[in-house]
Order: structure tokens, then sequence, then C-alpha cells
């Protein structure tokens, strides 16, 4: 009798830990290029150039289209650690990316207001990607409504809940 | 936000028992999945011309990634002026309804059995130009006859006119909704022709007999700008409404006064005020002398009424006739509009306004240039009844939903039945071959329409979205047909056909070229002048005189067991009996009723002489031809003695949400049936 | 000192956690009037309740401070062990339900219990699947069986620590046996009160975000706050006279039993000390429990009465709704008692006298809640307004008037007949009473609820509300829970306080004969 | 949000005066800002900031239903069905409310579009006990989807009931999903929702502003009800700008609110039918 009631416990117990664990955005992405973003941007590279349309809140913030790619990478570069990236461009098949930045449906976003209005430094919000060498796994700094509140609130902006919720 | 879901468990009531759930049970009961946000991609706006109804509004779609997500009427056009009606609105939902038909479809099983092979469109329009041929080689004089929507003029219909007289000849015919159409008969036999256009906002006072205007306006849009106009226009005073009809419909709520009269006796009405006018002798004598032929004759054959028979036949009070006789002629320029309803009521309304001397430049009505439209001529189903055609070609139109009683038969007796149509409506769910077309917003438009301020505009613009399925515009269908059937003499595809039309339109001074925005182009000459197009050049009474000589117009009713009348009317979702297959318009259908998504019978607590019978109960209407079913909805503002019935629901297909959802009064009577309710 | 045995750390554990929840409160109060008053919403709510519902805590965490350091960590005397206390041949009745195995009808109408327990589960599921569609709810009836079982399970729970505190602080003798029985009803019937409310909610994962974003101007927010605390001090003010008999479990339990009762009876030996503080801290929590009970309910009435919807804004709600809870409590408590006299042949101590006095507060409170309801439905006819006038007449003689002459019998009409004649003096009569008040009092939440908004101000034309199979199972699954919880309750503790009946025998005739001689001059 | 200036004065007058001054100042303030809002209070706007009005004019309006079909596109509304009907259950932010009076044969009727009031002091957000639901600055009530717990407290306190609940996950076919508009999220179940006067419009109106460097203009924000109005019924604007037409309408001489005796100082003026 004892025994049943532990075993129900510890269940109950172990149960509720991998739901608070399930229950976290767990697991990072697998990139299909191994991009470098430090090598690109001590190229003298700057965000919009690849990541296009940001200013104009054209994409939703848009990953960068192969066309970007190509404009480099042609295929006379023979340099091994790029070959991944030259067979999208030669096949011209637009890259997966996968995103690891992802607006909830009930939130508004404007890259417009922010980076083409406001002028915003990227890094504000997307960490300092100069730094960053391995490929995009994870949220380089995880963007929460608590920061984006504080931001706003520090640079006397609206706090309206509507301002974000739509 | 995450820590609500998380936090949950942790202090959960049974966070034992829920702990142990599987992951999909906490990922589908408890957080609905977050799906992809939409890209927000490039987006702008396409202007076209709405095709739900022959008004011809200018609509902006906005579309971001090529899908239509927003829609609003063109602030500058002539015609909607950035207002549009329900359906305008809702017109997303047609182009992007789950149960469009995507291929062509023939039929498999028996008629109506609804099952259908989908075959591709070579096939399918080989198919038919096969039976086409056939048919004209046959003995029968009418090889094909071809009904299309009554409207204005397009270029989809100008392409079916010229299929049809390639093979025969008078066999093009139209089929419209009568209660939502101007009174053309009468305006034929009294101006020698249709093209008069009627002025609202001008009038300072407005008698409608049973015309529930606001909602069944041939050009909706129009219908509520002018009333705007009427009560609160710019520099001018309120102008006054009376809505003579036998329900308290939306114009009669809004009206000043509301007279209820018995259905199908408003004509009778109109008759006797024109007496009284005469009587009066506050008639507008100028006119009646110098542009109207045979008043003499039509004074004389108005002897027979007497007034208190009249009030009796049409329950209106004499005190009521009088006064109103009196202020149709005090307040000027009075107006007196009907439907098309009884040829006697369209001519003695009309008559009215001959009476009332508005008709000319400048007055209420006036003439109209531009191409004719296609409008039906109210004989087409007795010709075919007579001789039915080897083949029927149905253009976007339901005639087994519209009028049931005559086109059943017709239908029965034609071998082979095609339907061109966006939805398998009843048409198509009893014809032989279904052709899938385009929905407006797909369509190209080349189409003549008359705004309220009486300027013609010919409304030209591109498809505004791409097709979504495989669909063909009905111009391409009629194109292709022609082309298979008679030779080369058509050109290559529909744009150049569109093209070319407009260049003959151009050639023929038809429109300024400058004017308008990026899709209309004003008419050169707008609708006004004198309408009178008869042999005398003059307005024509003898006609009225005839039919009045004819009718023994004072016969009582006689009861038969159906002790009540119906009305019948379209609210203006379903205007034109088309928009119950879309839910938004479902629920502005009856604004009286809020929400129905039923067919419901109003009418007045004693007039159901049903004992007990309450609100909301359901309730049996049954005539000589048959019963149908309907929601009772009592109200002490009903008239009694009267049930009314909407139009438009009762579709046997139509899409998900039209399908066996409330019944079709068409189905057991017209205006003014006599019939009897028993609890269901 | 005492061994540091398991018990000890566990009630350490518990003793700290307490003290800790009690700071967490006081410090949430600052942090959630601090956020109201930073957003500029208003902050006083937050301050005002704080300050009264902090110091509650405070006070409850004295109390267990009182419990640990002065009964739990008792020296005992160079190491001898206590003798065990005794069971005198008349209580052997009392501990019968703990140590005697279950009979067959008790296990039989446990596993019926069971049954309906478990398909209220499933409705709950299957509400969460498909949302509150599957209920009878729509616009603009958004409030239905949920809300009004809300209301009658939180006026049940004033059964027992208004019953019992007010009787303890009166010292009336003939509450002895009864105390017991009542406070189990508070702390049990509170859970499924405030269940409901999880039930009604149309996002219950999203349910703690009455904490983490709790706005204190909205009355759900006074109520959460209320009814927890209530919870927290009518548990606390049960444990305490459970001690003394939980040690004499311990002394003759063996199995499973015996751990829990040695944790749970802090080593109580039964000495002169350890009586006097536990007396102390009885007294302090029953003085301390009778205003968090009245503010309960009345915060639950302001929740109706804080909108202005007609005949929910009217100032009577909220002594109308504690009148209301004290009686349907009261009622609930007889029948609790006598399905226990029943049960376990408890007739010795469950005697009649206890139904006669229950039954003559019955009554008082059934005349009181005739007068309020009287008085709150004269106010709205002589009035007349338009509004509240429909709503009246949708009640008098509108659908809902069987409802309400059904209410108005079984809440006045019976009661008041049984308990004023001979009947009203026996257990049967009593009983009968109660079941009728019971059903009466779920009527008349039924009616304040649904009523109003059948028919709202602006003309709409639907309006109509039948409850569904969901709604249906889930009140029957909160009624049999409850009452399987109370009947396990009664099988792992004393349902009838063993050392003050045993008290009351000893000295209570030498002490009241002592305080009636105060009454009269000398 | 701006903290509340005059609160700030009262809760330091009243800490340093006596306990009494202070409980009595301190009770009077905050409770007397606490109803309506989470926010403003009584104290005026500042100049510059808006505050969004709508006049109807019941003699121009036809009640057609082009503004309910209009808001439902515009706000991807759930499509609705008969059971849902008959249960009166079908979501519609704008809703045509029918009133009849009199008896035949001159009976009078009065169809009257009747979107969220938009109070000044809103009896709904009043009673959020989560902060979903508030009046923000520019007047509009709002609603968090993402945090309502569905408690329908504020649906019961509304004496207008012209919010909605979703009482169950919202059904779209898969091809009308093409039809959403992005700008709104669609609501999940067991969330209650509400006329935002088209919020997501000024959000695009503010940003074209800001991006032209020039101050918001007069209709550069209406919603999607007046934008589509045939009989140009419904007029939007803001209720600061004196020389708005919205502003002069609310002072028409034939100007009424629905239940003004509630004290909810709703922002839709309707314009009363006759001469």
């Amino acid at each position: 009798m004892k025994d049943l009631a532990a075993a129900v416990l510890s269940l109950a117990f172990i149960g509720l830990v991998w739901l608070l664990l399930a229950g976290y955005q767990s697991g990072s992405k697998k990139q299909p290029v191994a991009y470098n973003h430090k090598k690109h941007i001590a190229l003298g590279l700057e965000c919009a150039g690849c990541h296009t349309g940001i200013a104009d809140g054209k994409a939703r913030g848009g990953l960068p289209t192969v066309e970007v790619c190509a404009a480099c990478h042609t295929s006379d570069d023979e340099n091994p650690r790029a070959k991944a990236v030259r067979d999208y461009v030669s096949a011209n098949k637009p890259i997966p990316w996968k995103k690891v930045y992802n607006v909830p449906t009930h939130v508004y976003f404007s890259h417009r207001r922010h980076v083409g209005l406001a002028k915003l430094d990227c890094a504000l919000c997307h960490g300092d990607m100069s730094k960053v060498e391995a490929p995009v796994t994870r949220q380089a700094v995880t963007i929460s409504m608590a920061r984006c509140m504080g931001c706003h609130h520090r640079m006397k902006v609206t706090n309206d809940c509507l301002a974000c919720h739509k | 936000m995450e820590i609500s879901r998380r936090n949950f468990f942790k202090f959960g009531i049974f966070s034992g028992l829920t702990s142990a759930l599987p992951v999909w049970a906490k990922k589908a009961v408890l957080t609905p999945k977050e799906d992809a946000p939409p890209p927000m991609g490039e987006e702008g706006f396409a202007y076209t011309i709405c095709g739900l109804c022959p008004a011809g509004c200018g609509i902006r779609v906005r579309k971001v990634d090529g899908h239509a997500v927003g829609i609003s009427g063109i602030p500058d056009h002539p015609i909607n002026q950035g207002g549009l009606c329900p359906k305008g609105a809702a017109s997303l939902q047609e182009l992007y309804h789950p149960d469009r038909l995507r291929t062509p479809l023939l039929r498999r099983g028996p008629r109506g059995s609804g099952e259908w092979k989908e075959i591709s469109w070579d096939e399918a329009l080989r198919a038919l130009s096969e039976k086409i041929t056939r048919a004209k080689s046959g003995s029968k004089i009418k090889p094909l006859a071809a009904l299309t929507r009554a409207r204005a003029w397009d270029i989809q219909g100008e392409a079916l006119r010229g299929l049809a007289d390639s093979i025969g000849k008078d066999n093009f015919f139209a089929l419209g909704f009568p209660k939502s159409e101007f009174p053309s008969d009468a305006y034929e036999r009294m101006h020698g022709s249709r093209r008069v256009a009627f002025h609202m906002s001008r009038a300072k006072l407005l008698v409608s007999f049973g015309f529930d205007w606001l909602q069944s306006y041939p050009s909706p849009v129009e219908a509520q700008m002018a009333f705007a106009q009427l009560r609160r226009g710019p520099s001018r005073d309120r102008a006054e409404i009376v809505q003579i009809e036998p329900r308290f419909s939306v114009t009669a709520g809004k009206a000043d006064q509301w007279v209820p009269v018995r259905p199908g006796t408003e004509g009778l009405l109109a008759l006797i005020l024109a007496k009284q006018l005469i009587a009066n002798e506050t008639y507008d004598k100028a006119f009646i002398h110098a542009q109207s032929r045979g008043f003499e004759a039509f004074k004389k054959s108005l002897d027979a009424l007497s007034l208190d028979d009249v009030s009796k036949t049409t329950e209106v009070p004499e005190k009521e006739i009088r006064l109103l006789a009196v202020k149709l002629s005090s307040l000027k320029p009075a107006a007196a509009i009907t439907n098309r309803g009884p040829l006697l009521t369209q001519m003695a309304v009309h008559a009215l306004n001959a009476l009332l001397g508005n008709i000319g430049t400048g007055g209420v009505f006036s003439g109209m240039e531009g191409r004719e439209g296609f409008w039906a001529d109210g004989l087409a189903d007795q010709s075919l009844q007579a001789r039915p055609p080897e083949l029927l070609l149905v253009d976007r139109v339901d005639p087994l939903f519209l009028s049931p009683s005559g086109w059943k038969e017709i239908v029965a007796k034609t071998p082979f039945v095609a339907t061109v149509s966006s939805f398998l409506n009843e048409t198509a769910l009893s014809s032989d071959l279904v052709l899938p077309c385009h929905t407006p917003l797909e369509r190209g438009h080349c189409s003549f329409h008359v705004s309220a301020n009486g300027s013609a505009v010919l409304g030209a613009a591109p498809e505004a979205v791409a097709p979504l399925y495989a669909t063909k515009d009905p111009g391409d269908i009629f194109l292709a047909l022609t082309r298979a059937l008679a030779g080369t003499r058509v050109p290559a595809d529909f744009d150049s056909y569109v093209m070319g039309h407009m260049k003959k339109l151009r050639a023929e001074k038809m429109f300024h070229e400058s004017s308008g925005g990026k899709i209309w182009r004003e008419m050169s000459a707008a609708a006004s002048g004198k309408p009178h197009a008869t042999r005398s050049g003059k307005f024509e009474f003898d006609a009225l005189t005839d039919i009045l000589k004819l009718q023994d117009v004072k016969k009582a009713r006689e009861d038969g067991g159906f002790p009540l009348h119906l009305h019948l009317y379209a609210p203006l979702a379903f205007s034109f009996g088309e928009g119950a297959h879309l839910p938004y318009l479902q629920s502005v259908a009856g604004p009286q009723t809020q929400e129905a998504w039923e067919t419901w019978a109003e009418m007045h607590p004693e007039t159901a002489s049903l004992p007990g019978l309450s609100d909301g109960e359901a309730i049996w209407v049954e005539s000589r031809r048959g019963k149908i079913k309907a929601r009772a909805r009592l109200s002490r503002a009903a008239m009694p003695g009267v049930v009314s019935l909407p139009v438009g629901l009762g579709h046997a297909g139509y899409g998900r949400w039209a399908k066996g959802l409330g019944s079709n009064p068409l189905e057991i009577g017209e205006e003014g049936t006599e019939v009897k309710l028993w609890k269901a | 000192m005492r061994p540091r045995n398991w018990t000890f750390y566990v009630q350490l554990a518990g003793f700290a956690g307490f003290c800790a929840f009690a700071v967490a409160a006081n410090g949430w109060f600052v942090w959630r009037a601090a956020a109201s008053y930073r957003l500029g919403d208003a902050w006083l709510p937050a301050v005002v309740m704080g300050s009264i519902i902090g110091p509650i805590f405070i006070i409850l965490s004295w109390i267990i401070s009182r419990l640990f350091f002065k009964i739990a960590l008792r020296k005992t005397k160079s190491g001898k062990s206590p003798a065990p206390l005794e069971i005198f041949p008349e209580e052997e009745v009392l501990v019968a339900p703990i140590f005697e195995a279950p009979t067959g009808g008790f296990l039989a109408t446990m596993a019926v219990l069971t049954c309906v327990s478990l398909w209220a589960i499933f409705a709950w599921c299957y509400q969460m699947y498909y949302g509150l569609a599957v209920t009878g709810l729509n616009n603009p009836v958004f409030w239905g069986f949920y809300i009004t079982n809300f209301v009658f399970f939180i006026g049940i729970s004033h059964a027992g620590t208004l019953i019992s505190a007010i009787l303890r602080i009166v010292q009336a003798e003939w509450r002895r046996s009864i105390t017991r029985s009542a406070e189990v009803i508070t702390v049990l019937v509170l859970v499924f009160g405030a269940g409901n409310i999880i039930l009604d909610l149309g996002r219950p994962d999203r349910a703690l975000n009455v904490f983490l974003a709790g706005r204190f101007q909205s009355p759900l927010m006074w109520d959460v706050c209320s009814i927890t605390t209530y919870l927290i001090g009518s548990t606390l003010y049960l444990y305490l006279p459970l001690i003394p008999d939980i040690a004499i479990l311990r002394d003759r339990a063996q199995g499973w039993r015996k751990p829990l009762y040695e944790l749970l009876s802090l080593n109580w030996s039964g000495s002169h000390e350890e009586r006097e503080v536990l007396e102390k801290c009885i007294a302090i929590m029953a003085i301390l429990v009778i205003p968090v009970a009245v503010s309960v309910h009345t915060v639950v009435s302001y929740v109706f009465s804080m909108t202005v919807q007609p005949m929910w804004h009217s100032t009577i709600f909220g002594p109308y709704f504690v009148v209301g809870a004290i009686f349907s409590g009261i009622a609930a408590l007889i029948i609790a008692m006598a399905v226990l006299r029943k049960g376990y042949g408890l007739e010795n101590h469950l005697r009649a006298i206890h139904f006669e006095n229950l039954g003559k507060l019955l009554l008082v409170m059934c005349c009181l809640w005739f007068y309020f309801t009287f008085s709150e439905y004269l106010t709205t006819w002589y009035g007349g307004e338009p509004e509240h006038m429909v709503i009246f007449n949708l009640k008098i003689s509108g659908p809902y008037a069987p409802a309400f002459w059904l209410m108005a019998v079984t809440c006045f009409v019976v009661p008041f007949g049984v308990l004023v004649s001979p009947l009203g003096k026996t257990v049967r009569g009593t009983v009968i009473a109660s079941s009728t008040v019971i059903v009466g009092m779920w009527l008349e939440r039924f009616l304040i609820v649904v009523p109003t908004l059948i028919r709202p101000r602006l003309p709409y034309t639907t309006g109509g509300y039948t409850p569904s199979w969901v709604e249906i199972s889930l009140f029957a699954g909160c009624i049999s829970t409850f009452v399987m919880l109370y009947a396990m309750f009664t099988r792992v503790f004393p349902i009838v306080s063993i050392w003050e009946v045993r008290e009351g025998k000893e000295q209570a005739e030498g002490e009241v004969v002592a305080r009636i001689r105060t009454y009269f001059p000398s | 949000m701006e903290s509340l200036t005059t609160s700030r004065n009262g809760f330091l007058r009243g800490l340093l005066g006596t306990l009494g001054v202070f409980l009595l100042s301190g009770i009077g303030k905050a409770w007397g800002t606490a109803p309506g809002d989470a926010g403003h209070g009584k104290r005026p706007l500042k100049p510059g900031e808006h505050r969004w009005g709508m006049v109807i004019d019941l003699d121009k309006c036809t009640g057609c239903g082009s503004c309910v079909v209009a808001c439902s596109t515009e706000n991807n509304l759930a499509l609705g069905n008969p059971q849902e009907a008959a249960m009166g259950r079908i979501i519609r932010w704008l809703k045509i409310l029918p009133s009849q009076e009199g008896e035949f044969p001159a009976p009078k009727q009065r169809l009257l579009p009747m979107p969220c009031q938009q109070c000044d002091t809103p009896p709904c957000t009043k009673v959020c006990p989560v902060y979903a639901t508030f009046r923000n600055e520019e007047g509009i009530v709002g609603q968090v989807y993402s945090r309502c717990i569905g408690c329908r407290y504020c649906l019961n306190a509304c004496p207008y009931t012209c919010k909605d609940f979703n009482w169950k996950a919202p059904v779209w076919p898969k091809e009308m999903q093409a039809s959403f508009n992005p700008d709104v999220s669609i609501r999940p179940k067991g969330v209650v929702e509400k006329c935002l006067f088209c919020h997501h419009r000024l959000q695009r109106a503010k940003e074209e502003a800001v991006a032209e460097g020039r101050p918001l203009r007069e209709n550069d924000y209406q919603p999607a009800c007046a934008e589509i109005c045939p009989a140009k019924a419904i007029v939007f604007g803001d209720l600061n700008n004196n020389d708005s037409d919205a502003a002069n309408l609310s002072k028409d001489p034939r100007a009424f609110h629905l239940l003004e005796e509630l004290g909810a100082e709703p922002k839709v003026t309707y314009l009363k039918e006759g001469a």
C-alpha cells in the first residue's frame, strides 16, 4: 500500500517536472548553411545588406534570399567552407533558413517603425552579431515582453497594450 | 505568455492526474497552436467593378501577398462614392468560398442526383459544341436558348448574345428579380422605350407603391446614398417619404408615413389617387396638354372607380387617400415609384407621375443614353414552355430558384441543359453539364451603369485577383463556343475581344477619354432630356386605358380556406435572390429579427389565428401549390391578415451555408397568394 | 530537547513554509499596489486589502509559531516517553470509523460517488477541449450554472467557522460535539466554491494571471483574496482542535496511520501548559475567523452589486448574501450531522438537543432571510424602474415564476412551518427543513444570477438559458466529490472532538454554575 | 502611460497630513480615479493627444448592414452558423439593434448600429481582474486577447452588452483563411473580444504620418464601418480636434447618447432621426 502511494507520487512529480521543461522554448534549430556572421561583418557588410527590406518593413524581418548570397558567392570562389552556399546559388534554390525570431501572431511589430523611422541599431534587440561565429541556433538575446516594455519605458515611448497587441 | 500555462500545472488542482497526460493532450487541450504568422509581404490595392449586382460600384481591393484581404469603395467613383452595400463588402467571401466549383462537371447519375464526373475544359467545350451543332442540324426551330441574369450591358453578356445570334434568332433571354427592377414594362408602353432614368435625390416627396426600395433597389448603394440626400442633403430641406406597402419594412420604418395596403392592390390605390388629382384639378395641365396623348379616354375609364370601393379593397381609410392626394399635389416635385410588379400597378403609378408632371429634363424622370442592357422581357418562360429548346445554356442565373413554377417544366422538357456558374445552385444541380466560371473579382469588366446623379458610366477594369482555380471567364467560355461553332470570325482570346469592343465604343464617341479615374469613363451624353420615344413623341395613356376596360377591378377576393395573404420581399442581404451562400450576409439578412439564419414569417399576433402560437415557434405556411416551414415572428406592428416571408433562403445547394437553410417561399406562390398557417 | 526525527523536520519545514507564505503574501500585496500605482490604476483597494489580510497572515503564522515552539518543541523530562493517552469506553464509538474496516454500505456509496466524480472530470476535460460552447451559456447570459454553484458552495462554507466560532465565543456548551463536523464542511466545500470559478473560466490555463497581474480594482480580486484567506484560516481553525484527538489516535494507530498521526499531533502529550497554549490559539482563531467569513460572502455579493445591472446593483446584497450563507450553512450542517448520526451510530453524541438548538438557529436565519428578500423585492417593485421591473416580472410572473415561488416555499414556508411546529424539535423535522432550505437557497442564487442577464437593457432579441449536460454533471461531480472527501475525512480523523466532549463532561458543570452566579446580583 | 500627478500629490499630502486627513483625501483621490480606466481618470488629456469618437446620424442611416459586414471582414470575425445563431453566440462587434414601439397601423421602428461605445469611464474595465481590458491614452477601450482569462465579468458589467465571447475555437475553412486581414489576430477560444475602433488602422496611419514627418491628419484614420457606409451616416474623428466633423456633429442639437443616465460617458454619439 505504501509503495503504491510512493509510486504514484513520484510519477506525478516526474510528470510535473517534465511538463515544466517541455513548456520551455527549448531545442535549438539546425541551419541548412553554416553562416558565420563575424566573418561577413568583418568584411564591412551591413545588416540591411543581406536582411533586405528591413527599413521599409517589406518582409517581416526577411531572411537573406539566395540572390543576395549569389552576389559574392559566384561559382569561381573556391573556399571549401562556402561550398554549401555555392550549391544553393548554382541550383538557384532559396536557402531554407530556420527562423529563430518568431513574432507571435497576436503581436504587431513593425521593423519599419523601429529600424526605418526610429533608426535603432539592430544589436539593441538581436544582440551583437559581430562576435557570433557559429551558425545561429537560438535567439542571441531572448526577446520578451518585459524587455520591449522596459525599452519603451526608457525611451518615453507609449507602453499602451494596444500598441503591440493586435 | 508562456508563464501562465506552466504555472497553472505547478499549482494545478489535480496536478498528479493531468501532468501524466501525453504531450498531445497538453498541446490540444490547453494551448491552441500558434500557427506561423502570415508573411507580411508586399501590399497594394487593385481597382475593379463589383459584379454581384447590376449597379456596377467601383471597389478597391486591398491585397497582401496576392491575397485579397480587404475591400472598400473607390472614394471618387460616381456610382458609389466610396460606399458599398453589404453584398459588396462580403464579396471576399464569395472569392474564397470553400464550396466554389473548380472543374467542369458532367452529370453521371439521373438529373438532380448530384453525382458528377470531373472532366477537363477541352472535353467539356468539345461535348457542348457537338451538342449545339447536333441541335442546330435538328428539325426544331429553336436549337439553343441562352438565359442570362437581367442586368446592365456588359461584355460577357455581349459574348453570350453573339453566341446565341450565331445559332438562331430570338433565342436570347434574361431572367431578373422583378421586385428589384424598375417598372420597365410601363416605361415601354408609355414612353416607347425602357431607357428612363430616375433621379431619386431630386424629389421633395417620394411615394413608393409596394417597393421596399431601401432593401431591394436595382442599385442598392444608390438607394442608401439617395436616402441620405433626401433626408440630410446639403442645401435642401428634408424630403418626405411615404411608403405604401403591406409589410412594415425597413423602408416603412424609415419613412415619415406608412400606408398599410392589402398585398397586390397598390395599383388600385394609384388609380384612385390619379382620380382624386384629376377631380381636384391639381394635376400638371401643361405637361398633360403638351406632352401626353389619350388623357381624356383615361379620365373616362376612371369614372367606374369609386372611393369607398377602393378603400374597402385596399383596406386604406378614405380620409387617408384624400390626404395623400393633397400631399402629392402640394409637395413639388413629387415622385411615385414602384418595382416591376403587376402591369396594372406599374402603369397606374407611372400615370400618376405623368399627372404630377415631373418627367423630362431636370425632372425626376428623364431619358438615358448608353447601351441597352439585358432585361427580362417577361415572356421568356411562356415562349420556352410552348416550344422547349433542344439545348438550354444558363449563364450565372438560377431560374429553378427564382421562378420554380415556370422553369421546372422547361428544364424537364429540355434534353440538354448546360449551366455556367461558380456554385452548384438549384439549376446547376439539375443540369447535365456545369462549367465553373470566375467570381467577379477574378473577371475583367467592361459594362455600362447609370449613377444616381444621372451620369452614365462605362466601367472597364482588369481582374482584381488572379483566378484561384482552373475556372474560366464566362465571356471566355462563350467565345470559345462561338469559335468552335461559327468559324474564325471571333477574336482569338477574350482580352482582345474586350479591347476590340472598347475601340468600337471609343469610335462611337460613347464616352470621354480623359474623364474618370483608373477604371471608369463618364458617358458623353448624360441621362437627361425627354424620354418619349413613342411614335407620337408624347406620353401615352392608351395602354393603361385598354387594361382598365378589361379588368373588373373591384372583384373581392374569395377566401376558399386560405384566409391570409402572402407577401414576399428580398432583404438587402439576399437582393436579387442571391447572397444566402455568404455567412456574413446571413447575419444582416433580417435587421428586424437580428441573426435569423432561417426563414422567418412576420405576422400580427391576431393574424396567426392559431391558438397559443408564441413568438419563435415553427409553423407551416401552406398555399394551394404547397407548403413550407418557417419560424413565426409575431409583431404588433405587422398588418393583420398578411404573412411576410423573405426570399433568398431554402437552397438545395449553393454551398454549406445556404444548403438546406430555411425554405423558398417562391415555391408556394407569389405576391398576394392566399395561404394558411398551422403549427409544425 | 526533542529527538530530531523526521516528524520534527517536516513540522519545521511546515512552520517555515507558512511563515514564508505569510511574508510572500504581504510582499505580493505591496507589489500589486505598486504596479497599480505605477500604471495610474486604483492603488488604494490593494492597500486596503493588503492592510487587512497581511496582518491576518502574520497572526496565523504567529499562532503556528506558538504551536511549533510551545507544543512541538516541548522539552520531554529526561527521556521518559509520556504515558499513552487512553480512550474511555464510551468514546470507542467515536474512533470506531477510524480503526474498524469500512462496512459494505460505505464502500458501495464510495464507489458510486467515485463514478460520478470521474464522470465530472471527463465532462471538464470535454469542456476544456471544446470550449464553453458545450455549456448552455450564450450572449447575453454569460454566467449561469457555475457561478450559481460558486455562490452556493461558498454559502454553505459559512456553516463551519461561523457557527462553531460563534458558539465557542459564546461558550455554548452544546457546541462541543458538533464544531468539528461543521469546520470540515467549510474547508472541503470552499475548495469546490473556488473550483467552480476555475470551471467557469474561458481560459483556465491562464488562471494564474489573477496572481501575476492581479488588479485590485476588480471585485473578483477581492473575492480571490478573501476566499484564499478564509480557506487557510478555516483549515488552521479545523486543525487546532484536532491536535489532541490526533494524539489520542496516535497512541493506538498502526500501519500507515502511525507516521501520519505522529506528524500531525506535534507530539502532543496532553499536559496542562500545552492545553493552555492550544486553548489560547483556538480562542484567537475563533475571533479572527468570523470577520473573514463575513467578508467572504459580502465580497462574493459585491461581484454582482458592483455592476450597474438591474436587480444586481443594490445595497442590500452584502448582508443579504451573508444571511443567505449562514442560513444554507446551518442547513448543510444539520443534514451532515444527521447522516453521520445514522451512519456511525453517534446518537449518544449528536443528540436531539443539538438538532433542536440548530433548528432554532435555522428558524432565526429563515426569518432573517425572508426579511431581506422581502425588502429587496418590495423596494424594486415599489420603485418601479422599467429595467428593474422587466427582471422583476421575469421572476414573479414570467418564465422563472415557478422557480421563484418554489424558492419562496422551500426557503420560508416549509422550514418556518416545520421548525415552529413540535416536529421542529426532532432530528427528522430539522433534516426535512434543512434539505428544503438547501434546494431553496440554490434556486435563490440561480434566480439572482440568471434572470438579470436574460433581459439586457438594450432590446436584444436573444437571451435564454438552459444548462447543458456538462454543467449538470460538473455540479453533480462537485457534490459527489465533496461527500466522498467528507467521508474519507471521517475515516482518518474523529468527526466528533473527543477531548472537548471529555473536558465538557468533567469541568463544564462547575464552570457554567460559576458563570451563572455572575449573572445575578450577589 | 504617465503616472498620475494629482494622485501623487494627494498621496504625498496625505502622508504629511494627519492619518485622518490622509484617509479622507487618499480614499477620495485614489478611489475617485479608480473607476473606469487604467491611466487617466478625470484629468484633462494633454493637448496633441487624441480622443477618438464616432457620430452615427440615425436620420441618414438606413439599417442596411454594410458596416456590420465590413467590420466582420476587416477584423476576421467568426463566420457563424445556424446553431450558433439559435444560441445567440454569433460574434459581431458591430450589430444592428432593432427596436419597435407602437402598434399597427402606426408603429415606429429604429435600427441602430451598435459598436462598442468606447466609454470614457467604462463599466467593463473597472471589473477586469487581470488588466486585459482598459481604456488607453487615446480613449479606445482595448482588449488584450493573450491575457484575458475568459471570466466574462466585463461582459456582464457592460450595460450595452456590446462585447463578445469566443465560446469555441473559430472554425475557418482553409480556403477562407487566405482572406485574413494580417493586421488583426485570430482570437483563440475562451477569450473576450470587442470593437477596438479598428485600432490597427490607427497604427498604420501613425506609421505613415511619422514616415512622412507630419502630424496625424483628420481622415488618415477611419474605421472600416465609417469608410464603407453608403449613406455616410457614420462620422469618425478626434473629439479633441474642434474642427473635426466628429467633434462638431457631437455637439449637434440632435445629438444623444445611449443609456446616458448610467454615467459611462460613451464616445459614440447618435443623432436623432427627424427634422
